[in-house]
């Protein structure tokens, strides 16, 4: 499949822009009309009590080339403009960003779609692992059942 | 053949990756098999299989995933990122 | 309801900075997980050729009421931190944008579903009309069916 | 009682507003009813009903909704914002 140039994965420790991520799609193709993100954020306050750090564990290579194939998935499944992926990984702190979806389409159903699946997808299929450092010290994250569940509603792909 | 492994099963084995000479290990749960043998620290890491997944030359399987003439076989547990 | 403050909608001719509204809401709580825009653009091309620019009419006094009662609606439906609605009107041109909505939640499942369906409702109850300037001349933008048969899927409101 | 046209319902009764005593009109169906009465322009502002929608006191109605004591009564295309 022919990927515009727009479609672009990062896995990164530094931090994005919403803003200047979004722009920099919609300013290069003027027939969008929707652009869905999602960010997600290191929380202050888990199931285990208050956390003062988050560290992001990856696979490097493996990581880039699941969220390329999962972008791929999306892009089977709806017309899209573009889409971008930015997952941080190291050490992070209560409040910031950890990832960034972007999905951008003519119409909102496909962005809509698109960025919810995208975030599915990565919640069951990138290899990255959380611990958070709490005050009963460091503590990996368990997956949650839910996400497999959510998950299952996309139907069983090859990734 | 490269072993790598991540987050607690990282922790547990002692160490990120290692060269292991798979013998006749024909699937990664020969392959763990194999490597519980090799001691305590494995049969910890690897005590409750359900809580393990495979990655075989970095595309997802499981246990029953060959292994054969794999460059990288890694383990780690379900994934947590987003 | 206790609307928190972070509640807010904003009719209005001025841009909006998505990053800056996202800013907004998260510095301001830390339990946030979870953060979904989505952004309306106006498009190059429509399904009636080129346009050159698009007028944006609404009702001054129902809108604000309107956009509220939807904001309340979802906060019925979805446990959210954040709610934000921004909606432009007056003269736009290709590649502007139009609307912002942002949900905030702790979990992505309410972000996204709350983000989805205040477009919904918002596509067919705030009183909002556009009008293209294209090579035929101004054109009134017809409402799409399609737009109805997707919120009804949550069902009857008494919006 | 204060009535308000919005869009091309706006361009084709030639106002966006006007003070109308609404007489023995019970419904917006009925002020709808009496406007056409007055001409043209309204005649065809309210030729195609089904393209109609109805606000009351800045509340979404239809045109059977009542309209005795509103103050405000605003006829509209379908919606397309967003």
């Amino acid at each position: 499949m022919d990927a515009p140039t727009s479609t672009t994965v990062s896995v990164q420790t530094e931090d994005f822009d919403i803003s200047a991520e979004v722009e920099r799609i919609t300013s290069a193709n003027r027939e969008i009309g929707a652009v869905v993100t999602f960010t997600g954020l290191v929380r202050e306050i888990t199931g285990e009590g208050p956390i003062t750090a988050m560290e992001l564990e990856h696979y490097p290579g493996m990581t880039e080339r699941s969220l390329r194939e999962i972008v791929e998935q999306a892009r089977t499944r709806w017309p899209l403009d573009a889409v971008r992926l930015v997952h941080r990984f190291g050490k992070l702190a209560p409040g910031d960003r950890i990832v960034l979806v972007i999905a951008a389409s003519r119409h909102r159903e496909a962005a809509f779609g698109a960025a919810t699946f995208l975030m599915d997808y990565l919640k069951t299929r990138a290899p990255f692992w959380k611990k958070e450092h709490g005050v009963e010290g460091p503590v990996w994250v368990d997956a949650r059942e839910s996400d497999q569940q959510i998950a299952a509603r996309w139907g069983r792909s090859g990734l | 053949m490269q072993v790598r492994y991540f987050a607690w099963l990282r922790e547990r084995v002692g160490t990120a990756a290692e060269e292991i000479e798979p013998g006749d290990a024909a699937t990664a749960g020969d392959l763990v098999d194999a490597l519980i043998a090799r001691g305590e620290r494995y049969a910890l890491a690897f005590e409750d299989l359900s809580a393990v997944r495979v990655a075989v030359d970095q595309e997802m399987g499981d246990l029953d995933t060959p292994i054969s003439g794999a460059r990288e076989v890694a383990f780690f547990p379900p994934v947590t990122g987003g």
